[in-house]
């Protein structure tokens, strides 16, 4: 089996990898990258802990081959604080208490982050639709919303 | 698995052409790499048509568009001329997955993968959508609707694939709408579903129709006597009833784990009915705002 | 015991809110949960699943999947040796199939190999000859005397007869005269109702990293609810010996009695003893959903009869569960709950134990209640309906009360229902009018709650800080509780406190994360520590003053002289006695090692408005108010967040999740595709009202609140529809077409 | 003597009585007495039972006190989730 090279920044750095063809940008994540921050959950694009955004577009880093990110410009949570600064959704995640056992945090937060970007005034019923594809077993996902809200209102500086 | 990124659409066609196993295109994979981990495993080759030029484009073309086919849900949805002329297509697109999936899946692809229950087909067929086809003889154009011909089967021949698909131009008082059944409010495969396309005459009255109905058939439905239903109607309630009924005949359903063949029949004719309206008032609107 | 004697009602640190101390490791992706952790050298395992479900397993040829190049080892149930009889016996049974495989996705081989991809290839060239044999999946299919057997050897002596030998054991509670009861009666209603199986559905797939050498020296880390038992279960079924099984719990990415058991480990670990090399096997979700322990499903009898004033004379329920090839205590638990909230004369509930070719079931959130619950509220709805009465004020009228003989044998103690229940009819939400195509529905819940085997140690560092050491995985900001509780004894700030979760040779010995103890077993072990540490402390002072033991009390984090004939001394703060410990005879430190009993129970009330398109069959959930008694909540944040997330799972049960087996016995929906748990845009807010009445067995009042809070929805949310459509809904979930049916039905 | 209520399904090994007397001063001599005087029981307490004590559920801790006056209800072994 040959392995591809693939060439792409991720979280701002160039960064070179080896992989099969077949194997997944997040397989590559997490066990070639040593960023496992991101999580399968499903491996079918259903639950989206391996959130993770390629040239600014948010996806499933499940559904994506290695392969396709020759490159990519990719960001995962790991690159979500500047240094021990926490981005505003971090702090007020853990402010909120808006994890339970956490292991969906990272996807959700990558995904509430890509929605704040586009849509910095979102409401309640916006953010619970751009984060359907986010399951979350532990909270019923109601201080999860209280949190996305809240860094957005202080993201805008309200 | 061998993978390979051509940058034209003539090496894309030899290269599927010449392989002598199973060979895949990959445009946005939100379906192929599902099937690649739990279905039938990789095939020998995998085409990917993103690095192709004018593939991830929307073009103008006669009044109407040409969508590339690695044009993902989230671009289209972003693009206003598209959401003005065929609304109805675009919601559609949009209802595919989550906004993760909205990121990476194509209307080439959710074609191509021949589900019954594909969302954007149904739309694409009442929108009488045409593909775009490049193969190892060249190009031709085939209308959405024979493209797939069973669950999981295209009549694409050895070497083809979709390049873009074509929304024509429409009148000013013409729209779209689709509706599709699902348990919750997102991330389901639709139970059922239907899409109507209509265009009204100056008071209103419907003067051409289609409708098309999703998931419940081995492919999707063109329902002639359903769009009867609605020709020469303002949609009043006999003419909305004539359209559920309609519907409800054409349908050929199975029972499964997401649905019964009693319900999609039922239901089938109530998102009809919805659709009809919804296009109808966007019909009027969209009148409206050109007058 | 049961009484502790120095129950504590002022506080300053519990009842606040502050951060979680694991929020910036599980924000920035940084907490290691079951599959992030490598080692050098490791091998990844796959496993080999039978696709039938049941057949007989006439040989398995590994040969060519050894000659693949990578492959370092394969194994079968051959590879494990005889052992006794129980639980251990049936969770390994069920992991490896020994001579039949017993459902749709037993595991029958496993491959250690140098990738997963070669682990993946070799399993395609693993031969297994298999004689297909005739499966049931469903409770009466198994309970006919002609099914096929599933798993011979499980009858009990007290088995009802006349069934076949899937129909295990029947387990029955109550008391009083039925008969008189129901003859008081002014009216009577029987139902059938059903509940689907369920799944956990917790985000993280089973995973570990093992290590175990040919000396049966090992390491595992894994993500386990608990550590402690999957180390008696590995090492029970290996035949190591527990001390040299060092067994680490990962972060956990959701369990809810799910990973309470074992469905991996040991096979990993035998891998890594055959192939000399770690092993790391990770779960995908079909295999979680195929092969793991989903809930029991349910047919249950219910019947109750009531007097037109709202009075229930006499209520009678038979209920039939299925978990899978494999006994469980689901069934019993079940009828203890079934008419829990009830003060009864005439009462009994009768479980019966039926096996299937399904996965062995596991716990899930107080498992067995919700179903049981749920028939019974329903049938309790249907008379409040039938007399016109308003479904509260019979529930206030018949509720459970300090006294009550509980329908499971005991008296009730201090209990919270009336006060839950008054809550609930105070609040907004129940007289709020409802709208078109609107219901509302209510439900009582119960959970009994667990103590059980708990050790904690707290070292009182030298600078002055508190380090507290449990055995208990974190599954929803327990570290964060514990770090109060410790803070609010010893006096200090919570911020000078670290709780942290620990490996099975580094603490003594505690029971699973499960019953919703750990706030209560936990916390109650630690305030004990706390106060190990504080006399300590006291006398530490008491020495440096050259006083009595006896004159040094403490208060707000110092030792101070009892009273003015103690002495004029200034009083020591912990850090001060802290620093000096070296010098005042080393070390401080405090713990506690307790089997906690006294658990106190939890009742809850849920009230819930929905709105049914009438064409569709869609159900929208409009608004949700949660009360619950938390006895004390240690940290509202995370107390409200088992309300919330034991709700919503509750609402999923009740409106789309659900295993669905196929006529060939296999799992048609492994994926959470088709497995419909709730997305965020389905929901409202989920609004809670945390009631507290103190539970009289812990210093602090604690009661569980983890798993009361899914038992409500099914039965709430059934309701609801019921009253929205006009017609009673009898089965779970109430899928779209299984409502639209039922208006279309009705109107027939 | 303390008298200890037995789950319906026990009651062929207690000739139907759905509250024996046994002469004990905790959970472990109320089970011992148990099994003494009505070995029909054994095969259950076996496989594990748990014992509510004057309203308080006792997995397993043998020396819970039972005191003559005591409410003491037999239940199968307690475990959650």
């Amino acid at each position: 089996m040959t392995k591809q090279h693939v060439t792409a920044s991720v979280n701002g750095d160039a960064t070179e990898f080896l992989c099969d063809a077949g194997d997944t940008l997040l397989s590559v994540l997490r066990d070639d990258l040593n960023l496992t921050g991101a999580k399968e959950g499903c491996g079918s694009g259903d639950c989206g802990a391996c959130s993770v955004t390629m040239n600014g577009r948010l996806v499933c880093s499940c559904l994506v081959l290695a392969v396709e990110a020759e490159g990519a410009e990719i960001t995962t949570i790991e690159g979500m604080a500047e240094g021990e600064v926490l981005h505003p959704l971090q702090r007020k995640f853990i402010e909120h208490a808006a994890l339970q056992c956490g292991i969906c945090t990272p996807g959700i937060l990558v995904a509430a982050k890509s929605l704040l970007e586009k849509n910095p005034n979102p409401t309640e019923v916006e953010v619970r639709y751009w984060l359907a594809g986010n399951l979350c077993r532990c909270t019923g996902y109601d201080k999860i919303i209280n949190a996305v809200m809240d860094a957005a209102a202080e993201m805008r500086g309200a | 698995m061998q993978y390979a990124a051509p940058e034209t659409a003539t090496q894309a066609a030899r290269l599927l052409a010449e392989s002598s196993g199973t060979a895949k295109v990959l445009a946005g994979g939100t379906d192929i790499l599902v099937q690649m981990k739990f279905g039938a495993g990789a095939p020998d080759l995998l085409v990917d048509i993103k690095r192709i030029a004018g593939m991830s484009d929307i073009t103008p073309e006669d009044g109407g568009y040409r969508v590339g086919a690695a044009v993902s849900g989230a671009e289209l949805g972003e693009h206003k001329g598209m959401c003005a002329l065929w609304p109805g297509v675009v919601e559609a697109f949009e209802l595919i997955g989550s906004t993760q999936v909205q990121g990476r899946c194509t209307l080439a692809g959710n074609l191509c993968n021949a589900s019954p229950a594909a969302d954007s087909v149904p739309a694409m067929v009442a929108a009488k959508a045409v593909a775009r086809i490049v193969g190892p003889d060249g190009e031709r154009d085939c209308p959405v609707q024979e493209i797939p011909i069973s669950p999981g089967k295209t009549s694409l021949g050895k070497g083809e694939f979709v390049a873009s698909i074509y929304f024509p131009a429409r009148p000013d008082n013409a729209s779209d709408a689709y509706l599709r059944f699902i348990p919750r409010t997102e991330m389901d495969i639709a139970v059922c579903a239907a899409g109507v396309s209509l265009t009204l005459d100056a008071d209103g009255t419907c003067i051409d129709a289609q409708v098309s109905l999703g998931a419940v058939a081995a492919t999707v439905l063109l329902v002639q006597d359903a769009a009867d239903a609605l020709i020469g109607s303002k949609l009043d309630d006999a003419a909305l009833d004539a359209l559920g009924v309609a519907c409800s005949a054409a349908c050929n359903p199975i029972d499964d784990k997401r649905g019964t063949i009693e319900f999609r029949r039922d239901v089938t004719a109530v998102l009809a009915k919805r659709a009809a309206k919804t296009a109808q008032s966007r019909a009027q609107i969209r009148a409206g705002e050109n007058a | 015991m049961a009484l502790d004697q120095d129950q504590k009602r002022d506080f300053k640190i519990i009842g606040t809110r502050p951060l979680r101390p694991d929020g910036i490791d599980k924000v920035t992706g940084r907490a290691q949960y079951g599959a992030d952790q490598s080692a050098p050298g490791m091998l990844w395992a796959k496993m080999l699943r039978s696709p039938h479900a049941h057949a007989k397993i006439l040989s398995i040829d590994t040969s060519a999947a050894d000659a693949l190049p990578g492959v370092k080892a394969i194994i079968t149930a051959a590879d494990f040796g005889d052992m006794r009889k129980g639980e251990a016996m049936n969770v390994r049974d069920h992991i490896i199939a020994k001579d039949k495989a017993l459902y749709d996705g037993h595991g029958v081989a496993a491959v250690a190999a140098t990738s997963e991809t070669v682990a993946k290839a070799a399993l395609k060239l693993i031969k297994v000859d298999y004689e297909v044999l005739p499966h049931v999946t469903e409770i009466q299919a198994a309970m006919d005397p002609a099914a096929p057997v599933v798993n011979a050897g499980f009858v009990e002596e007290n088995a009802p007869k006349g069934y076949s030998e899937n129909v295990i054991s029947a387990y029955d509670f109550g008391h009083g005269d039925l008969k008189a009861g129901f003859a008081k009666a002014d009216k009577i209603v029987s139902r059938t109702l059903k509940t689907a199986a369920t799944h956990q559905g917790y985000i993280e797939p089973h995973a570990c990293l093992a290590s175990l050498g040919a000396d049966g020296r090992g390491e595992l880390w894994c993500c386990t609810q608990g550590q402690f038992y999957i180390r008696e279960l590995c090492a029970s079924i290996l035949g190591i010996e527990e001390s040299q099984l060092r067994v680490t719990a990962s972060e956990i990415g959701g369990g809810f009695g799910g990973k309470t058991t074992a469905f991996i480990e040991p096979v990993a670990l035998a891998l890594s003893r055959k192939a000399g090399h770690p092993v790391k096997m990770v779960l995908d979700r079909e295999e979680v959903f195929k092969a793991s322990g989903p809930t029991v499903s349910s047919e249950i009898d219910v019947k109750i009869g009531m007097t037109k004033d709202g009075r229930i004379t006499a209520g009678e329920a038979e209920l039939r569960y299925q978990g899978g090839a494999f006994p469980n205590m689901t069934n019993w638990l079940g009828a203890q709950c079934a008419f829990a909230a009830y003060d009864l004369e005439a009462v009994r509930a009768n479980a019966i134990n039926v096996l299937t070719n399904r996965p062995k079931q596991a716990a899930y959130r107080a498992p067995g209640a919700p179903m049981a619950i749920y028939a019974v509220e329903a049938v309790v709805d249907e008379l409040c309906i039938e007399f016109g009465l308003d479904p509260l004020d019979v529930r206030l009228k018949n509720a459970a009360r300090k006294g009550t003989k509980a329908s499971y044998g005991p008296t009730f103690d201090d209990i919270g229902l009336v006060a839950t229940l008054e809550a609930a009819k105070a609040h907004p939400h129940y007289n709020t009018p409802l709208g078109e195509n609107q219901g509302r529905g209510l439900s009582c819940g119960f959970w009994f709650n667990f103590g059980g085997n708990t050790s904690v140690s707290m070292n009182i560092n030298f600078d002055g800080t508190v380090s507290v050491t449990e055995g208990n995985p974190d599954i929803g900001g327990s570290r964060a509780s514990i770090s109060m509780m410790a803070a609010e004894e010893l006096g200090i700030p919570y911020e000078k406190v670290r709780t942290i979760v620990a490996d099975t040779n580094s603490i003594g010995q505690n029971d699973v994360t499960d019953g919703s103890r750990v706030t209560f077993a936990v916390g109650l072990a630690t305030i004990k520590a706390a106060r190990g540490a504080i006399k300590e402390m006291c006398k530490r002072a008491a020495q440096t003053w050259g006083i009595d033991e006896d004159a040094v009390v403490w208060e707000d984090g110092h030792a101070k002289p009892a009273g003015p004939n103690a002495g004029g001394f200034e009083p020591l703060s912990l850090a001060k006695i802290a620093r000096k410990s070296p010098n005042t005879g080393g070390p401080i430190s405090g713990h506690h090692e307790v089997n906690a009993e006294g658990a106190g129970v939890s009742f809850g009330v849920h009230l819930v408005d929905v709105e049914v398109d009438k064409e569709t069959g869609f159900t929208k959930v409009l608004r949700y108010t949660v009360f619950q008694d938390a006895g004390k909540a240690i940290h509202p944040d995370y107390v409200e967040g088992q309300m919330q997330g034991g709700a919503v799972q509750g609402i999923g049960w009740a409106l789309n999740e659900e295993y669905i087996y196929g006529e060939d016995g296999k799992l048609q929906n492994a994926g959470f595709l088709d497995y419909r748990v709730p997305v965020a845009s389905d929901l409202p807010k989920i609004d809670t009202v945390i009631l507290e009445i103190p539970n009289p067995g812990h210093p602090y009042g604690v009661r569980g609140v983890g798993e009361t809070s899914i038992v409500p929805p099914l039965a709430a949310i059934s309701n609801a529809v019921s009253h929205c459509i006009g017609v009673r809904m009898d089965e779970l979930p109430m899928s779209p077409p299984r409502i639209l049916k039922a208006i279309k039905n009705a109107g027939d | 003597m303390v008298k200890v209520a037995i789950w319906g399904s026990l009651r062929s090994a207690t000739d139907g009585a759905a509250v024996v007397e046994v002469e004990a001063k905790n959970f472990k001599e109320v089970l011992d007495a148990l099994v003494r005087d009505y070995p029909g029981l054994e095969a259950q307490i076996e496989r594990g039972v748990s014992m509510a004590i004057d309203g308080v559920i006792f997995k397993e801790s043998w020396f819970a006190p039972v005191k003559p006056d005591s409410e003491v209800i037999l239940m199968p072994l307690m475990a959650g989730g």
